[in-house]
């Protein structure tokens, strides 16, 4: 398949968003609560509705326009963190994409570079810092690897969220230096990152949007 | 997890609703976006001060709201920064043309969505100033930490600034003012208890019946060790001397001492360890000229506190006696 | 049970010279018998007023010593009443020559030490009358109980006597003052938690994550039933109702709505009680024209509020709004 | 032995009191707690030490000496209720022995009778409210019959001490309607009265300290 992905995927994704972020609310402010204040899940899942009631209100014609309202709902309703660094990412997805209405793998890549890139030029953060950037940084990676070896749309996706997962896994161990949880030190090592925890949830819902066997990447 | 409250995704809502009631003489309460104002704003002339921050703080930061302080607070989501369509609305509400300073407390959340709010507010043509308060010792300032946080420090500058900005100070002149604070001022807290956000409904974390944590924010989140329980005059030494060391206070100097309650605990134990942090000073030849002692920069109902120092100069003290009439702080008229 | 304290047989002690350090320009403390008195105490010509009780309720009621409220205060171990040594020479300390009024909470230990010393002081030569408060419509006021006890009005009682005092009211005029008021304030009050003396160690009472306990007292006693928890619209029409009910307000009557907190709960969640009375007020038709919201009555740390309900008329509005400048209370100077 | 009991005893019955309400000092907080504020041991181990310290800085002459010294230090060191009611009890049975430095039975009964009536004249309790009346009424009514049959003065305190134990007891049913524990109405049913309790352990300590054998009253 060299078919490109629609606004309906970017719909779909954004409401998988907001299912999965509605199921594991509870698991994400618990993460929260270990090396945080227990509010990532609550901001998260407050974000994604606002994102849903726009989606209702104004149906986007394009895979950037729904990125872009997604954008605008989460900078102005989950707050924290979390809420800046989210909406730059859809921003920048969203500028990459431009009018496109259909997204091939390139396009789609370079929309993902771009929302890492977002993520990054706010919070200054690197790899390793124990944040969602690394969830984002290997999903970036693992697609343009997927990219340069040929596939497509729906095999970028699911490579991303494979390597997103593996890389909120990756910020158990880890010492925090960015964010709520670098206030720790020592003491934020052996916890998973919650930020990183919903990146690869929210990439996992781009992958299962675009018909890839939801689960399977895990 | 028992509250005072009706539903957890209303709290802020509600409680903000009833302190407008409350207060109606000083406050105007704003809804959808939440953000609340001083009556009367935008004073003619006057360079405006706003701040705000996670709910579940109070009186921090709409407490402070009123002659000589904030001229407009935005609360957040309880531990949950506000959000730009919040702070820019409340920003341009109260510019009087002079110029809005933003006082900040120094977290990602914070930071990041007062920051975009400033790129957008002046883009709509309001001179903005940012001031990140940072005054938490228990937080090494360096590349692998977000940086110091602002804690109960934050009082003291928003009172102090609003005093510079009341008597009419320039927009520079009273951010200069902020920022002296803000060098001048250290803090550290300690946590019997932790808290329970409401939306969470467990707490924030346990501490056994002989443990306390050393080094706490203001978010119910971990400090930076626990220890086993020791008396009031042991902890106070705990959280006072890294401040002192910190802020350098030498013999003959002159401090403004500040017990700060997080909650939960009775004001007869806030006096216990202010006592002890006075004697402290004394024994270092400070000069305790100033003091502040109850519950204003809090963490829901945890039980603990925090202990802030100012290095007062005659400048800092004339604005901290300058009259004030907010809700929660109040002299002078 | 972990406080910030150093030994539970000193609290008072130390908590008290703390205050005393840090409101060293409003009040003086005498130790050994223990007992604050206003600066510059007696003032000239100045009916005076005393208060006391056990300790374990602060800021009442050395908090509000000062300018334009009491004269003196005089604190007992937690939650147990100061004794005639402690009282008689408070009362002897602050008396002008224009007599003293003695505040009084009605609980049997309060009335008898305060009676005793009443007694001996006027053996000296003193005029004192005593001013029962006794607001709490939880307790039902007959032959089969002590009568109601004095809870949360009483700081409402202090301030408007208070002024009265300042501006050079006489003996019985004071004294009438205070009884006014007294038969137009009632409160009732809520527990989400127990609290622990000091010396006990235990908290006074358990409640289970979904109980609370309904018209409690201040001194951690358990109150007249214990109900499963609601929401706090529902426990808000719990307490206001019986308060409004025994009260008779009518529609048209101006009143004060205070909300108080017993210690250890969120400012936050005392607006949302506020909230809803306030609504319920303006159901019945009535005028809230003053507020007060905040820890002003407490029971150590104890979770949980009261809400009081003044009936006001011109002249007991124009003594509230008087300038009073205390520790806990301060306003137009 | 009809031999009366002097001033040895007065401070044998007091420093036996100090000792008693020390021991007994969480018991009678932990009755204060279940219907009153949790203080009533605490006030009295604190007042019965304050008495202890008068007693050694100016040791009495006579048996009303010492309670009239015991009077004073409980009015200003208790507090409370029973601060006020203890002192007037200890104050009017002070009054009641006078100079005498030998107390008889006689003496003895009038004494007891006398702190039962300033217990009532300042507290207005009658028999079966739930307070320490309810101890010393039936104290003071064994005394006077054992009095009446003739016996002596340790036998005097031994009725009163038994019957002051059996008195207290006899609270535990009882709805209170004095002092604290009225606010709970049906609720103090069901637990002991705190200062009936105290109350009889004062009056064990006077028999004790009389020569009646300890405990043996119980
Ligand atoms: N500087 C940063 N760069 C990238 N991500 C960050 C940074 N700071 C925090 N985060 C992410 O934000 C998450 C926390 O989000 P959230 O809990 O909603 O906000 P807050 O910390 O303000 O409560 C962290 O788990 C982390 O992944
Ligand atoms: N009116 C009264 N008459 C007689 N005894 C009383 C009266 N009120 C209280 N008491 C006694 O005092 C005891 C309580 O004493 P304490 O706990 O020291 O004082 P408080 O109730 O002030 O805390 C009660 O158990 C009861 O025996
Ligand atoms: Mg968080
Ligand atoms: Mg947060
Ligand atoms: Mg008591
Ligand atoms: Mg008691």
């Amino acid at each position: 398949m060299t078919v490109g992905l629609g606004v309906e995927w970017a719909v779909e994704w954004l409401t998988l968003s907001a299912r999965l972020m509605a199921e594991h609310r509870e698991e994400l402010i618990a993460l929260d609560r270990a090396i945080g204040d227990s509010d990532h899940g609550e901001n998260m899942d407050r974000g994604f509705q606002a994102v849903m009631e726009k989606l209702a209100q104004t149906p986007p014609e394009t895979p950037g326009a729904a990125l872009k309202l997604a954008a605008m709902a989460l900078m102005s309703k989950v707050g924290g963190a979390a809420g800046p660094l989210y909406g730059t990412a859809y921003l920048r997805a969203a500028t990459a994409l431009g009018e496109n209405a259909d997204i091939d793998a390139a396009a789609l890549a370079g929309a993902l570079t771009a929302a890492r890139d977002g993520i990054v030029a706010r919070g200054k953060a690197e790899l390793g810092d124990k944040t969602m950037v690394d969830a984002w940084s290997p999903a970036v990676e693992a697609a343009d690897e997927v990219l340069v070896a040929g596939g497509d749309a729906v095999a970028v996706l699911a490579a991303a969220a494979e390597a997103a997962e593996v890389g909120a896994v990756t910020t158990d161990p880890l010492v925090a230096r960015k964010g709520r949880a670098s206030y720790l030190g020592e003491r934020s090592a052996g916890h998973r990152d919650p930020g990183a925890a919903s990146s690869a949830l929210l990439l996992r819902a781009a992958a299962t949007a675009a018909g890839f066997p939801e689960g399977s990447a895990e | 997890m028992k509250k005072l409250i009706n539903d957890p995704r209303s709290v802020v809502d509600e409680s903000v609703e009833g302190f407008g009631m409350a207060h109606a003489d000083l406050v105007d309460v704003h809804t959808d976006p939440i953000f609340v104002v001083r009556k009367g704003a935008p004073v003619a002339g006057k360079v405006a001060l706003v701040s705000g921050g996670g709910s579940g703080h109070e009186p921090l930061h709409a407490g402070f709201v009123g002659h000589g302080m904030l001229d407009a607070a935005v609360p957040g989501a309880v531990f949950t920064s506000p959000t730009p369509d919040q702070i820019i609305p409340a920003t341009a509400a109260v510019d009087s043309g002079a110029g809005v300073i933003h006082i900040v407390k120094n977290y990602t959340g914070d930071v990041l969505n007062f920051e975009t709010a400033a790129e957008m507010a002046q883009a709509e043509g309001i001179s903005v100033r940012s001031v990140l308060v940072n005054d938490d010792v228990a937080v090494e300032d360096s590349l692998y930490t977000a940086g110091r946080r602002g804690v109960g420090g934050t009082v003291l500058v928003e009172k102090i600034a609003g005093a510079a900005a009341e008597r009419g100070d320039s927009l520079e002149a009273v951010a200069g003012v902020a920022e002296g604070v803000v060098r001048n001022v250290r803090t550290m807290g300690v946590a019997l208890s932790g808290c329970t956000v409401p939306h969470a409904g467990v707490p924030s974390f346990e501490l056994a019946d002989d443990e306390i944590e050393i080094g706490i924010g203001i978010h119910g989140e971990p400090g930076r060790h626990r220890i086993a329980m020791e008396g009031a005059d042991a902890i106070t030494s705990r959280l006072l001397d890294p401040v002192l060391e910190d802020l350098g206070i030498k013999a003959g100097e002159e401090v403004l001492l500040f017990v700060n309650g997080m909650g939960g605990t009775p004001l007869s134990e806030l006096y216990i360890v202010y006592r002890r942090a006075a004697q402290i000073l004394a024994e270092r030849g400070a000069k305790v000229e100033r003091s502040l002692v109850g519950n204003y920069v809090t963490s829901l109902e945890m039980q603990g506190c925090s202990i802030s120092v100012l290095r007062l100069d005659d400048e800092l003290t004339a604005l901290w006696d300058a009259p004030v009439h907010t809700p929660a702080l109040r002299w002078g008229m």
